[in-house]
């Protein structure tokens, strides 16, 4: 170092910092809003906030969580959701880009609807779910008009019920092309020909999809589900919109209580929301590790 | 602000060193002196001079959004005469629930705000009244000011007292409603007509009747029909809460809707989560039975496509719950002039006249039609329901009150631990 | 293709030769599912669109009862707010978009092209936006806003779209930079351009088609988002998703129809450009490609 | 070992209306290596995938042993293939990816345990067994990729151009490496590869290949020294290209007459005369011959180009053997006398562009293609 010039020196350090000079704007939005909005949350669901004069942080909003008998069937419910909805669309998912690699014609109208789907809104999803699958929607009238049902009683309770099955529905619809698209992406990068190497070295089709393209597939597939996990974990509008009265999935049940008239409810509404990022943190290490190892692969 | 009204309520029960100790230390100590000053900065006006500080401004009214016909005679009817006659213009805003709208004020005020709300108006009743009264999040005092103030029968209970509690000169009555059933002519022959028929038909059409889980507006109401019938009578209920009288008449409520729960939609294992859910299962032919706290909405919703042709609605013969609904201008509203113009506006004779025909809403009116000129008394009079919609006279015959809020509470509560689960 | 076939058959008799590899004929359960899919992704927007036109459409009708306009006649009416919403969306997700190219592309290009201690973190905080659902995060940062006097009003709502916006940019930007050679740039100056010309003549130019992704996605992000809008926005901003969800939950299926309609179109419009602004590749999937 | 067989294969691409292989047919003998060689585009490796049973030829017949396997899908045919990028599966270990095939063959993991040590010490990567292809270089994961293929015994060792990612100095060990190995093993090999060297170097036979179609089909010396077509004496870089009648052992070119060898005709019938190209490589040629050589021509120098240790030259022949140019029957154009010619540095430096030079044009140098 002695021996550099001093301008050199200079620069060196200069350089070190370009980097953080060019991250600086966005750590300057992300820093604040978000880690800034979690720390403050964090703060006000121990009712720690001196600023209007709570200085002793306690527990009491999360032993109210306990004591609310919604909170554990609505976390049960809220994982139920996330984990059916990320383990359907992802293996639909896979056997549709599975399915759409054989396909000789109408690849480009497949890849189209997908894109397009990416493009639409959940809650235009919801809407266009409800009016398929409720008891008297398009799909009970078709059975009616078959002669399976007589009355819409009969036909299976898929929306507004606690099996949730609606909300499933929706992300199905929406995640599935998601997985889909971002599995499609990873396959281009080189699958095709690790597939025929495989065949002749004597790998039969399914050994093919068993030891090639599955392997191939994972870290894609994984990282993608993470991100759906996530979000359906933590997504309002659906579930508040197609779901049961009772119980409410973590996000209904922390909006509800965050505009409750009783403002104690507010410190238990952050709480809920607590409990939701640290598990969407842990989705996110998940992610990173298993990205990660794809990277290094 | 409360704390000041309710003193003047019962100073006369005080005797004059009392009320002096009590007034000044309220008046001293409490920081609402700071705005009873401004609360009653209309009090003293004169009604030119209110109207002249409200022109060129605008209000902003928070209501529930989700009706096109609301909205149309909101925006079009009442915005377009507000504009017209006072220069104001007036702003919609579209909420899903009137909390909303509440939370939004509450937030204001824990943040300091007190002058600048973003709230001018807030179409309102019930438990949010509470919460806004309560929270000294109200603009009260005002209503002399107010020349339509004129038409509003105060002396009715019904009017006076929002769920029972005293209005006090903080909410302007804008519409009445009464609770009102709604059936199929297609599908049903004869609906039951008193609960007791009501909970025997359901028991003999297993499936075809739901309500919405409270604290949904509607499904708590019908649940209060429940256990006004399991009382006997709303005689008693008008009271003060009171746990043990509760707890007797909340058992048998919770006894009869619990029997009930194996004939209702899906067996009782859920209930629709609004009102909305349950009038489109109505009219798709899920179960056979809606209701509605907003008895020309059977005539609105036919109209629209919303139910069928053939829907009609009726009542109770033993009785139905009416309320009255109002506008509230919060605290912190920054256009309070233009805002009492708008109340002073939603309460003459002309716009609830507007409001009553049955193709605009068809609502009931909130003045005291006696009060009214000549004019628009002909016009009520003559006035035509829409055919499917309860006459107003059947209505009013079987009118109940509501009770007060703290028994609401406990019903909702109570429903969602003993029947809910 | 008439020859091929010919050709194909007479091979077929003389040698029989039978073709059981990498074959032009998609095999029928192949066929079935791709049919079930399209079927599938496009089933929910048809009832949307069928709605938006019916009118007393109960069951058990296969088709409405009657055809009318009167959601499209509400909606286009001044009444419906539905011109304000479009606006108030517009009005947040433009600058929104705008705002996360200015701090997305720089940022992306650190994260590409420069190795740094810290890096890894940094990643994974711009990553953990997209994972940490909005409402996890707004509740906490409601009471901040709310000093900050931002709540209730558009600048906050935009702020607000920013924690799930600029991530989504700053990691398509990211990886658009890892494919851009900076030796260009380089290469550049040796030819006497200054550092404005090296930005606009030769980066600009590389990485536009990253940008217009990044920035078409951003503008996505915040078109739909609705929780945020709602607890930020306090019920005065109204946009798009509001005003839908409040018809939706108040039942109006032919409304809501008609505003599910609208709500798509963006999306529409914004794949149709992509597909033409990137000849040649395969549009918004490369979005995914790109995380 | 096994002999393969190619009968008209062809392969259409763009709905039949190109042909990316045309009516190609070839016989390899057993344990033969050959290479498919040929520009880019020319069909080779779609030829090759065919082979291996990635593609489905149109119509034609590949046989293995004289039986027909044109039906059998590709891990029933024991043809394995070496991509020209390693593809080894990227997350498996080195021992791994070579045991892969044997695997999905179920042996047993004895067997396999000993057959893919034995690999991995042939291809002397033993010490990398465990470690990801990510972790070693270029060189060794061609090498494991080898040793993938090689460990199943296959009836057929399919190569696709798997040197080229390969530096210089690398290609020469591997290539090395892949003669020993099929050598030792005997397994009949096809390669296929652009590059004419490596052909040259590693090959038993050479099948040329262009726009889909067989060219000649030789051991690479013939291919070198006698090609059966322009293309081909092109595609080795033969420069000199003169139009000529030949009449017995002479030919008649337009600077004059030129004596043959027995061999420069023997790619032809017996025709006593018939028109041919005469071609004969830059440095096949003599500069400053004994004045006793045969075919002496006389050459105006028209350009030098130091490569090395030696020159490229251009020259412009003006007479052949005392035949004045003009002996001829037509004015030589410029294009047809001018010739290429390769010499050492010394024999050329005394001369100045512009100079005259002496050269010989050796008989037996002279190839002749018919047409």
């Amino acid at each position: 170092m002695p021996r550099l010039g001093r301008l050199r020196a200079r620069k060196i350090r200069f350089q070190r910092l370009t980097p953080w000079l060019l991250l600086l704007p966005a750590l300057i939005v992300i820093v604040p809003l978000f880690a800034g909005g979690l720390a403050a949350g964090l703060l006000r669901s121990f009712n720690y906030m001196p600023v209007i004069g709570l200085d002793s942080p306690n527990l009491a909003a999360y032993s109210a969580l306990l004591r609310d008998d919604e909170f554990l069937p609505s976390l049960l419910l809220t994982t139920y959701i996330a984990l059916t909805s990320t383990v359907i669309a992802s293996l639909l998912a896979l056997g549709a880009v599975l399915m759409i690699r054989r396909l000789n014609a109408g690849r480009s109208l497949i890849n189209f609807l997908l894109q397009l789907n990416l493009t639409i809104p959940h809650l235009v999803g919801a809407v266009g779910i409800v009016y398929l699958f409720s008891q008297s929607g398009s799909f009970a009238r078709l059975a009616l008009h078959a002669g399976f049902i007589n009355e819409p009683q009969q036909f299976p309770a898929l929306i507004y019920d606690p099996a949730a099955i609606g909300i499933i529905l929706v992300y199905v619809w929406k995640e599935l092309p998601f997985i889909a698209l971002i599995l499609l992406a990873s396959l281009q990068q080189g699958g095709e020909e690790f597939e025929a190497v495989a065949r002749t070295l004597g790998a039969s089709r399914w050994q093919v999809l068993r030891f090639v393209t599955l392997p191939n597939l994972l870290p894609a597939l994984l990282a993608s589900s993470m991100i759906v996990l996530a979000f359906t974990f933590g997504a309002y509008e659906i579930p508040a919109l197609l779901g049961a009265y009772y119980p409410a999935p973590l996000p209904v049940l922390a909006y509800r209580k965050f505009t409750d008239v009783d403002l104690a409810s507010r410190p238990e509404a952050i709480a809920i929301s607590m409990i939701i990022a640290v598990l969407s943190l842990i989705f996110v290490l998940l992610y990173a590790h298993i990205t990660r190892r794809q990277i290094e692969n | 602000m409360l704390n000041v009204q309710l003193c003047q309520l019962r100073l006369n029960k005080l005797n004059p060193l009392q009320a002096l100790i009590l007034f000044f230390s309220i008046t001293l100590l409490t920081p609402t002196t700071v705005t009873a000053a401004s609360e009653n900065e209309f009090a003293d006006d004169s009604w030119d001079e209110i109207v002249a500080a409200a022109k060129g401004g605008e209000v902003n009214w928070f209501m529930w959004g989700g009706s096109d016909d609301i909205n149309r005679y909101v925006s079009d009817f009442v915005g377009g005469l507000l504009k017209k006659r006072y220069d104001i213009t007036l702003n919609r805003v579209g909420i899903n629930d009137t909390v909303e709208a509440v939370n939004l004020v509450l937030g204001e005020k824990e943040a300091g705000n007190t002058d600048s709300g973003s709230v001018d108006l807030i179409w309102i009743n019930g438990e949010n009244f509470r919460s806004m009264k309560q929270g000294d999040m109200a603009f009260c005092g005002y209503l002399d000011a107010m020349p339509n103030n004129a038409l509003i029968d105060w002396e009715n209970d019904s009017i006076a007292n929002d769920f029972g509690v005293p209005v006090d000169g903080c909410e302007v009555p804008w519409s009445k409603a009464q609770f009102a059933f709604a059936y199929d002519e297609k599908r049903t022959d004869t609906p039951p007509t008193t609960i007791a028929a009501l909970i025997d038909w359901v028991t003999k059409n297993p499936g075809r009747f739901t309500y919405p889980a409270p604290p949904d507006f509607s499904g708590s109401v019908f649940v209060r029909h429940v256990f006004y019938h399991a009382a006997g009578g709303v005689k008693n209920l008008l009271v003060d809460f009171d746990q043990a009288l509760f707890d007797e008449v909340a058992a048998k409520t919770w006894q009869i809707l619990n029997d009930m729960k194996p004939a209702l939609w899906r067996a009782g294992r859920t209930y629709p989560q609004s009102i909305t859910q349950l009038d489109q299962m109505f009219a798709n032919s899920e179960v056979d039975i809606t209701f509605s706290y907003d008895p020309s909405s059977v005539g609105l919703k036919i109209e629209n496509g919303s139910y069928p042709a053939t829907t009609k609605g009726f009542v109770m013969t033993d009785g139905t719950i009416g309320n009255t609904s109002y506008t509230l201008i919060p605290f912190n509203s920054p256009n309070k002039a233009a805002a009492i113009v708008l109340q002073n506006l939603l309460t003459s004779d002309e716009a609830q006249y507007q409001k009553a025909l049955p193709e605009v809403w068809g609502t009931m009116p909130a003045i005291d039609l006696s009060r009214i000129s000549d004019e628009y008394k002909d016009k009520f009079n003559t006035l035509e329901r829409h055919p499917s919609v309860v006459s107003e006279a059947e209505l009013a015959e079987v009118a109940l009150p509501e009770l007060q809020s703290s028994w609401i509470t406990a019903i909702e509560e109570g429903w969602k631990e003993n029947v809910a689960r | 293709m008439h020859t091929l076939r010919e050709g194909r058959l007479k091979t077929d008799m003389t040698t029989s030769v039978h073709r059981t590899q990498s074959s032009r004929q998609t095999p029928a359960p192949v066929l079935l599912a791709f049919a079930l899919m399209i079927i599938w992704l496009v089933l929910p927007l048809v009832p949307i669109v069928v709605w938006s036109f019916a009118k007393r459409w109960f069951f058990p009708d296969l088709v409405p009862g009657e055809w009318s306009l009167q959601a499209w006649q509400y909606l286009f009416s001044p009444v419906s707010g539905l011109g304000k919403a479009i606006s108030a969306s517009l009005a947040i997700a433009i600058p929104v978009t705008l705002l996360s190219c200015c701090i997305g592309i720089p940022a992306g290009r650190a994260l590409a092209c420069y190795n740094f201690r810290g890096k890894r973190a940094v990643q994974l905080l711009v990553l953990a936006p997209v994972l940490v659902p909005g409402i996890a995060v707004i509740t906490g940062l409601h009471g901040i806003m709310l000093n900050l006097e931002l709540n209730n009003q558009l600048a906050g709502v935009i702020v607000a779209h920013l924690i799930p916006a600029l991530p989504y940019m700053i990691l398509v930007m990211a990886s658009t930079f890892a494919r851009f050679d900076t030796e260009f740039e380089a290469q550049a100056r040796t030819l006497g351009a200054n550092t404005f010309q090296v930005f606009t003549r030769v980066t600009l130019p590389a990485i536009l088609p990253g940008i217009v992704i990044g920035a078409l996605f951003t503008f996505l992000v915040s078109w739909s988002q609705y929780i945020l809008t709602l607890i930020v926005g306090g019920g005065r901003v109204v946009t798009l998703p509001l005003l839908l969800f409040n018809f939706v939950s108040a039942g109006r299926n032919d409304v809501a129809g008609a505003l599910g309609v609208i709500f798509i179109l963006p999306g529409l419009i914004i794949l149709i450009a992509v597909a033409r602004f990137i000849s040649g590749r395969s549009g918004i999937a490369e979005l995914p490609s790109r995380l | 070992m096994t002999t393969l067989t190619l009968e008209n294969l062809n392969l259409r691409y763009n709905g039949g209306a190109d042909h990316a292989v045309r009516e190609f047919s070839l016989h390899v003998n057993s344990s033969e290596f050959i290479t498919l060689l040929g520009p880019s585009g020319c069909g080779k490796t779609s030829t090759l995938k065919m082979i291996a049973g990635l593609i489905a030829p149109d119509n034609g017949d590949i046989l293995f042993d004289d039986r027909s396997i044109t039906h059998l899908p590709p891990e029933k045919r024991r043809a394995a293939m070496v991509f020209q990028n390693h593809l080894l599966f990227p997350y498996l270990t080195v021992r791994q990816n070579v045991a892969f095939g044997l695997k999905m063959k179920r042996v047993a993991a004895a067997e396999i345990q000993r057959r893919v040590n034995n690999m991995l010490d042939d291809v002397q990567i033993s010490d990398l067994a465990d470690s990801k292809p990510h972790q070693i270089s270029g060189g060794q994961r061609q090498r494991a990729a080898l040793a993938r293929a090689l460990v199943t015994e296959p009836q057929l060792l399919l190569l696709d151009e798997p040197l080229s990612s390969l530096d210089a100095h690398l290609r020469d060990e591997m290539r090395n490496l892949i003669i020993n190995l099929q050598r030792q093993s005997g397994t009949t090999t096809v390669m296929v590869t652009h590059d004419q060297h490596e052909a040259l170097h590693i090959s038993d036979r050479i099948a040329l290949m262009f726009d889909g179609r067989l060219g000649q089909f030789d051991r690479p010396t013939a291919l070198f020294e006698r090609p059966s077509d322009i293309a081909t004496a092109k595609f080795f870089g033969c420069q000199n290209f003169l139009e000529c009648r030949i009449s017995g052992q002479r030919m008649l070119c337009q600077f004059g007459e030129l004596h043959l060898s027995a061999n420069s005709t023997a790619g032809i019938g017996a025709a006593s005369e018939y028109k041919g190209t005469a071609t004969f490589r830059a440095e096949s040629l003599i500069v400053n011959p004994s004045q006793t050589s045969v075919n002496l021509c006389k050459a105006e120098l028209l350009n030098v180009e130091v490569a090395g240790s030696y020159r490229k030259c251009q020259v412009k022949i003006t007479r052949c053997n005392d035949n004045p140019v003009s002996a001829g029957e037509q004015e030589p154009t410029d294009d047809n006398s001018i010739i290429y010619l390769h010499c050492h540095a010394r024999d050329i430096n005394a001369y100045a562009v512009g100079d005259q030079i002496d050269l010989c044009i050796p008989p037996e140098s002279i190839w002749i293609i018919p047409g």
